[in-house]
């Protein structure tokens, strides 16, 4: 009964929305070179090459021209880890109650300990370069937390301080918005994230201001609330049923 | 590439995209399990995404990455939906954790994950 | 030719991977068809010239994702309650 | 000028980067360094505020691109007056909530006080930002905020409440996500102005199919009645001074989403009717489910519900005269329903089922309290000569001179239902026999300080209406004239 | 800041300023409340002129306040009674916890009755109506007793009386943009048709609730017997005549403008006689002083009804005369009952009795005061009710006039129930320790009893302001012989003749007083009156066998039929059925989470399949 409704009542709405999609077509093609929209993506094209010698235009977008969405969108994730500490917290919590998924093998251990740095590494090197190649901060937090993540499976007993986690989190925190405040001052149209380092040559590592500087940030503070997130989550262990 | 089969190909994401977005829902409005729900919102998130790239995509064009010098000729697909998709899908994750967190909150309290089960607050 | 087959057989393969999602019980199975999802996604982010969000999706999506759910429902149960089996809210509930 | 409104967002966003390392300096900072922020904040907003009266709107233009290619933040009276009361509430939020709880550790504490302050940046943010994609990030940042804060409470059903409303909020947010899709698939821009100046090159079918997404998705922040059903939970389960920041912060800041796009994004024809409609229902469901609450924090809950849905209806009205009347609501809904809620849980503080006939005669033992708590009671259905009264008075005389006597009917009906139950409820706290054994706890000294200012406030407000008139009449007029605020985004240089 | 203002300012503050002296120290709080009703009361008496206005401004409105002789008569009224009350209930109120509250309420109302009646525009007329409105329903339940039902059904029906006032006077500023009242009233007929109509009835609905007009007076009896009857005597004697107020001005002002306005006149008399004589009725069977009286005054406001309704000269001179009567005997009245509840503890006819000799002022007063209200000349309510008689047979209501001669006759059966109930009849041991009440609470009400006895005496006291009143709402009338069109009194010119039939009456009444005296004083033996042992079956010890028990049996076994259909039922009926409605329309909040997922598909489907309708 209940499901028939909902089967109609998905229907309709699906019917509704693809039929509006279906007429946009690809890459809202209709405004490629319009005049009368001027959509702003052109602008951001060409200004991403010409004034912020930055290779990868999406990068750029996200930390430059919307840098003010990635701050926000950091905050998410720092708030998520917040949340899931007040959520799952535990008047006295002992240690070592971590949910086991499997019992390590030992090639697994040895394993995962010599990827572990090469992850870090390819992490690291990702956000290092997301202003060049595809990936950045985001990509490359993530892949140094899955590094843990891999680590957090192999050792029943391995633990990463939450003490470290937090000052590493609070300190790209910082240095995102210090950075962007630091536009204020030195930006030489004074407005918040404003980029007020030299933007260097294209396809150069030190090229494109303050970006790779708050891509790094971001970096670390994806891999700090990932980690976080998964210690928590993993930390957690609710009764076994059965 | 031809566009013979192409010019099928924006209905063929759209419509996929939108299938996954309604089977997501479907999950989240009628299974009773709570995983199954955020699984359920998870997937509607994935079916949001791919919908959104497609959007930005250009038949032809290539990703918006300059390795070489910026030329006006050269076709490139919208950056701005995958900046904001990459915006999405950080968002999600963190919302996806936090709904297990309930979860798990969930059944210490009640240890169950029937939904109907969990009606303590009602009216 | 080839990309418009190769992303018609992701995309089948995606709707297929959400449709077992949604009706397998065990919640395990559901979690992984939910990773693959997120892997054909990634893949298609790519075949859209979109390699950020393919990298992104990969990782978060595939990995994170995957292994925060494996690890709820380590921590609760793993079978989903049919509505029908009201026996077994029971012995759930014990 | 004292300040840029970036300020409202950074300084929050560095405090709560900073907040974990002065954890590990000193415990007590914690607590104290929100409050510090908040209030930095208010006399920011203040300041800002008479400037802006002044010189008209100031737009914050965010990494030095210029609209629409940055986002950009609009302080203009409007929005200027909800953050103002937005960083105030929450101010007083923090205060009562300082100490609200002695037990509470070191953990919990910061967490609850983080999450807190960036609830109200969130709000704060929803209402500054002109990019509709940024806005969604600013709902995501209230969402999570919500629903950590919600869930805080472990022992209670708040986990309940909080799933309940995660899954609300994740439905709203994919279909925002799909109306922003049909917005920039349409305008190739995502800046509200902008999109606003081109709106009329937009295809009515994908005006209305995004406008549609748009009402659904914010409605259920906004607490539209098909779409509230998480609400009544969340208010009644989370920790009290977090059920007032929800009806006093969080619900302002949808309804101002959803009214910004109706007045000034949009230009759709039947959208007032719509929200007027909407308003009427969510109204009338509210108060007819509030007066048959037993628990005390529901009954609040339903009837915040019903105040937001008038407050609509006063939107829905579409003339200036209605824009002040709902801007007036919902100063006093701000001020009173945090007050109700403040009283309310320390009067039912230590009753375990927190029902309303555990309020018997407590205007005994608790009478300061209990004597707030009537006069927010009173304010709020509207008698003179208290706040309530004038935001009725004003939304009445804007919805007769539009000529809509059956809707006046309507809603003076239903504020007798108010009455009824609000009444009740004040007749158990002070003409009642004490019943159950259940003893008041007496407030901590900061809470004391916060009911008194809010109970000034009814008072001052209630005698001498023209203090707030200029302000909203101000906020009015700004919301009103749309060619304004587009042409101050789209031509704004760096100042 | 100008006389007005500052008199109000004066009441309000006094109100708060009282209450937290009686917080710190119940003497403090007496004097305080002495002064906070007295000095702003002697200083309107002395400061005000009808001519004075005052204006402020509110939100974009002004408020103007000013006087008329139409609320300078009433505001005698409120502010006579005011000032005796005040007196009376500081030693009403000794001892009791409530004391600071029912001063606070108490300055409270009559300060706001004051404002309702200086307000020139709707707003502050509405602003003081509301505030009178709450601070008197504070008062009806500040004993806590059954506050549910009688509190909230007072309140529900204030409430609605309210909103259908401020409805009309929005629906009136949108079409006149003026929220003055002498604009409403003049531009009245600038209004479209249909507002003609809806109006006059919204305000005759509004002040037909606070006048207890009879569909409307469910709440009255509870409310009047509940408050404590320092402020009762307030209540029916000053606050009900707000209603009176209120539709002396729509009567003349509005409803004179409409064409077919005289069926609404018509209307409404007939409601106010069914009011007098059906109160009547309902005043005989009850067994209780307060509810009597209660009742009773809901009677009287009917025949005032009436005489407003009816709306010529002579009759509103009539109804005019009687609300300042009214105001005096029944105030009188009600503090006697508040005496009488001091001294022994009830109010129940059964339980007290022969208390002449125990509270003898109480019982002068109360004897003047029943005959005041039965309308025996010479006292105050012959005139007006003759008057009333006079005007009704002038206008050929021929049928209205047998309705409210059957009324006041029956008047005269729950007066002697009264005055029998508590003073005559056989003294019980167990009134022995009874006192006569207080000199404080003596003297207001002798007073009162005494004015009657004056206004009945010499009428034309009253006529100057009621002269300056009648002229105010438009009758011409000439130089103060207001009662040219009465038969009777104009025979006897402008100075009644009164005198001999006076001293008669005197003599008469001083013998009474006399040889009760005696008579209580010889009587032989005592037989208590609570055990008369009926024939064959011994009683048991809690029946209570007093003949005041069914007093008048005969008559109410007459009237049975018509005391079985009370309209309370109806209401509380609907008002249940009300209640079980929204129970279950609140089930649409099921507590499940995916139910209200659904519902949001549903609404967003919902919209989509009429997006058409919707947005054309």
């Amino acid at each position: 009964m209940k499901k028939v409704l909902v089967i109609l009542l998905l229907a309709v709405v699906g019917f509704y929305i693809s039929e509006t999609f279906f007429d946009i077509g690809f890459g809202n093609s209709h405004f490629v070179n319009n005049e009368v929209i001027k959509p702003v993506k052109d602008t951001y094209l060409q200004q991403t090459v010409q004034e912020l010698k930055v290779a990868n235009t999406v990068t750029s977008i996200v930390v430059n021209f919307r840098g003010f969405d990635t701050l926000g969108e950091v905050t998410v994730l720092f708030l998520s880890v917040t949340a899931l500490g007040s959520i799952l917290y535990k008047r006295r919590h002992h240690v070592g109650d971590r949910s086991v998924l499997f019992s390590a093998s030992s090639i697994v251990t040895a394993g995962s300990k010599l990827l572990f740095p090469a992850i870090v590494l390819l992490g690291t090197y990702v956000f290092i370069h997301g202003h060049l190649s595809p990936g950045g901060g985001f990509q490359g937090g993530v892949i140094i937390a899955t590094g843990f993540l891999l680590m957090l499976l192999a050792y029943e007993n391995y633990s990463v301080s939450h003490t470290n986690l937090a000052i590493v989190e609070s300190l790209a925190g910082v240095t995102f918005a210090g950075v962007g405040l630091l536009g204020f001052v030195y930006g030489e149209q004074g407005t918040f994230l404003e980029n007020f380092l030299p933007s260097g040559v294209l396809n150069d590592l030190f090229s494109g201001g303050v970006i790779p500087i708050i891509y790094i940030a971001v970096g670390f503070k994806v891999a700090a609330e990932l980690t976080g997130v998964i210690y928590t989550v993993l930390n957690e262990k609710g009764e076994q049923n059965g | 590439m031809d566009s013979t089969y192409f010019q099928y190909l924006d209905y063929a994401i759209y419509g996929s995209a939108v299938l996954v977005i309604l089977i997501g829902l479907y999950a989240a409005l009628v299974k009773k399990s709570l995983l199954k729900i955020v699984l359920g919102l998870s997937i509607m998130e994935a079916g949001v995404n791919l919908l959104f790239v497609a959007l930005g995509y250009l038949k032809g064009g290539t990703a918006p990455i300059f390795s070489d010098g910026y030329d006006p000729s050269q076709v490139m697909v919208d950056p701005v939906p995958q900046a904001l998709v990459l915006t999405a899908i950080v968002i999600g994750f963190g919302v996806t954790a936090v709904a297990l967190s309930l979860v798990i909150r969930l059944w210490r309290h009640h240890h169950t994950l029937y939904i109907d089960e969990i009606k303590n607050l009602k009216w | 030719m080839i990309a418009f087959i190769l992303i018609s057989v992701l995309l089948v393969l995606m709707i297929a991977a959400a449709i077992y999602a949604v009706v397998q019980k065990d919640l395990l199975y559901a979690v992984i068809a939910t990773g693959i999802i997120s892997l054909v996604l990634s893949i298609l982010f790519y075949l859209l010239q979109a390699p950020d969000v393919a990298l992104t999706e990969a990782t978060i999506g595939v990995a994170l994702t995957t292994i925060i759910f494996v690890i709820t429902i380590r921590n609760t149960e793993r079978m989903e309650v049919e509505a029908d089996k009201e026996e077994n809210i029971k012995s759930t509930k014990k | 000028m004292v300040g840029t409104p970036v300020l409202f967002i950074a300084i929050p966003l560095l405090a709560a980067f900073l907040i974990p390392l002065f954890g590990m300096v000193w415990k007590e900072s914690v607590r104290i360094v929100p409050g510090l922020v908040l209030t930095y904040l208010l006399i920011l907003a203040v300041n800002l505020l008479n400037y802006v009266t002044v010189n008209g709107p100031i737009v914050e233009t965010i990494a030095g691109w210029a609209p629409p290619f940055g986002i950009n933040l609009v302080f203009n009276a409007f929005s200027g007056f909800l953050v103002t009361l937005m960083v105030f509430m929450g101010l007083m939020v923090w205060l009562y909530s300082y100490r609200f709880k002695s037990n509470v550790e070191y953990e919990p504490a910061r967490k609850y006080f983080l999450l807190l302050m960036m609830l109200v940046t969130g709000s704060v943010g929803i209402v500054l930002t002109g990019d509709i994609f940024n806005m969604f990030v600013f709902i995501e940042i209230v969402g999570i905020s919500g629903y950590a804060l919600t869930a805080f409470y472990t022992g209670r059903d708040s986990a309940e409440a909080s799933f309940k409303y995660l899954m609300m909020g994740s439905i709203a947010s994919v279909l925002l996500l799909l109306a922003i899709m049909i917005i920039y698939s349409q305008l190739g821009t995502l800046n509200m102005a902008d999109i606003a100046s081109k709106m009329h090159l937009m295809d009515p079918k994908y005006k209305i199919a995004s406008f549609i997404l748009f009402v659904v998705a914010l409605g259920i922040e906004a607490e539209i009645f098909p779409l509230n059903g998480w609400a009544p939970d969340a208010y009644s389960e989370a920790p009290g001074p977090v059920g007032a920041a929800f009806s006093g912060i969080v619900v302002k800041g949808a309804v101002y989403a959803l009214i910004r796009f109706t007045y000034t994004i949009f230009d759709l024809s039947g959208s007032f009717h719509l929200i007027l409609i909407i308003g009427l229902i969510t109204l009338v469901v509210a108060e007819v489910a509030a007066i048959r609450q037993e628990k005390l924090k529901r009954m609040l809950a339903f009837s915040s519900i019903g105040q937001m849905g008038l407050v609509l209806v006063a939107f829905g009205i579409g003339t200036k005269e209605g824009v002040f009347a709902a801007l007036f609501i919902m100063l006093n809904h701000a001020i009173i329903k945090p007050l109700l809620f403040f009283t309310g849980s320390y009067l039912v503080y230590h009753s375990k089922k927190k029902k309303i006939s555990d309020l018997d005669g407590i205007g005994k033992l608790a009478p300061f309290t209990s004597v707030l708590f009537a006069l927010g009671a009173f304010a709020i259905v509207g008698l003179p000569p208290f706040a309530g009264f004038w935001g009725k008075l004003s939304f009445l005389v804007a919805a007769a001179n539009s000529d809509m006597i059956l809707i006046i009917a309507l809603i003076l009906v239903v504020s007798v239902i108010e009455i009824v139950y609000y009444m009740r409820v004040v007749n158990r706290i002070f003409f009642f026999k004490r019943s159950s054994s259940l003893l008041a706890r007496r407030p901590t000294p900061n809470a004391y300080i916060v009911m008194t200012v809010l109970g000034l406030a009814i008072l001052l407000i209630g005698f001498y209406p023209d203090s707030v008139f200029g302000y909203l009449h101000n906020a009015a007029n700004s919301l009103f004239d749309k060619s304004q605020y587009i042409h101050s985004v789209l031509t704004a240089t760096i100042q | 800041m100008d006389m007005l203002t500052l008199i109000l300012v004066i009441f309000l503050g006094g109100a708060i300023v009282t209450w937290i002296g009686n917080k710190l120290n119940p003497v403090i709080g007496d004097l305080l409340f002495l002064a906070a009703v007295i000095v702003p009361s002697g200083m309107f008496f002395t400061g005000v002129g009808v001519d004075s206005t005052t204006t402020i401004n509110a939100l974009g409105l002004t408020l103007t306040w000013g006087l008329s002789p139409l609320s300078y008569l009433f505001s005698l009224v409120v502010v006579g009674l005011g000032i005796l009350l005040a007196i009376y209930s500081v030693p009403f109120m000794k001892g009791n916890e409530r004391t600071g509250a029912f001063y606070f309420n108490f300055i409270l109302s009559i300060g706001s009755m004051l404002g309702i009646l200086v307000s020139k525009d709707w707003v502050s007329f509405f602003i003081f109506w509301e505030i009178m409105t709450w601070s008197s329903y504070l008062m009806v339940i500040i004993n806590g007793k059954d506050v549910q039902k009688v509190g909230i059904k007072y309140f529900v029906f204030s409430a609605i009386g309210a909103y259908a006032m401020l409805m009309a006077m929005v629906v009136m500023n949108s079409q006149l943009g003026s929220f003055m009242l002498a604009d409403t009233f003049n531009n009245f007929q600038h209004m479209s048709a249909g507002y003609q109509i809806l109006i006059p009835l919204l305000l005759l609905l509004a002040f037909g609730v606070k006048s207890a007009l009879m569909p409307l007076h469910v709440w009255a009896p509870g409310a009047y017997s509940n408050a404590p009857m320092a402020f009762t005597s307030v209540f029916s004697g000053a606050l009900s005549k707000m209603g009176i107020y209120g539709m002396v001005l729509v009567m003349i002002t509005m409803v004179n403008q409409l064409p077919n306005g005289s069926i609404i006149r018509d209307v409404v008399a007939w409601l106010g006689g069914f009011t007098a004589a059906a109160a009547t009725l309902w005043a005989i069977t009850q067994d209780d002083g307060k509810k009597l009286l209660a009742w009773s005054s809901v009677g009287q406001m009917g025949y005032i009804v009436v005489g407003v309704a009816i709306g010529t000269p002579l009759a509103m001179l009539a109804a005019l005369f009687l609300v300042v009567v009214h105001a005096m005997f029944k105030g009188s009245l009600f503090m006697v009952v508040g005496a009488i509840e001091k001294q022994t503890g009830t109010t129940d006819f059964r339980e007290v009795n022969g208390l002449i000799r125990k509270m003898p002022w109480t019982f002068i007063s109360a004897l003047l005061s029943i005959i005041a209200l039965a309308g025996i000349p010479p006292l105050a309510g012959f005139v007006s009710k003759w008057m009333l008689y006079e005007a009704l047979i002038q206008n050929n209501n021929y049928i209205l006039v047998i309705l409210l001669f059957f009324a006041s006759t029956a008047g005269f059966l729950y007066s002697y129930k009264f005055l029998h109930g508590y003073f005559l009849g056989q003294e019980e041991p167990e009134w022995d320790h009874v006192k006569e009440a207080p000199i404080g609470m003596i003297v207001p009400m002798l007073l009162l009893a005494l004015g009657t006895f004056v206004l009945g005496t010499y009428p034309q006291l009253l006529f100057k302001p009621i002269d300056a009143a009648l002229q105010y709402v438009g009758y011409t009338t000439t130089g103060g012989s207001l009662w040219a069109d009465s038969v009777l009194f104009s025979q006897w010119g402008d100075v009644v003749m009164l005198q001999p039939i006076l001293y008669a009456i005197i003599a008469v009444f001083v013998f009474f007083v006399i040889f009760l005296w005696f008579k209580g004083k010889k009587n032989t033996r005592y037989v208590s009156t609570k055990d008369i042992s009926t024939s064959g079956e011994i009683p048991k010890e809690w029946e209570n066998l007093t003949f005041k028990v069914n007093f008048f049996q005969p008559f109410e076994r007459a009237i049975e039929p018509f005391l079985k259909r009370q309209i309370d039922k109806y209401y509380t009926a609907f008002g249940n059925g009300l209640e079980a409605l929204f129970e279950f329309s609140r089930r649409v909040y099921t507590g499940n989470g995916q139910t209200y997922a659904i519902y949001a598909v549903l609404f967003l489907a919902l919209l989509l399949l009429f997006k058409s309708n919707l947005f054309g």
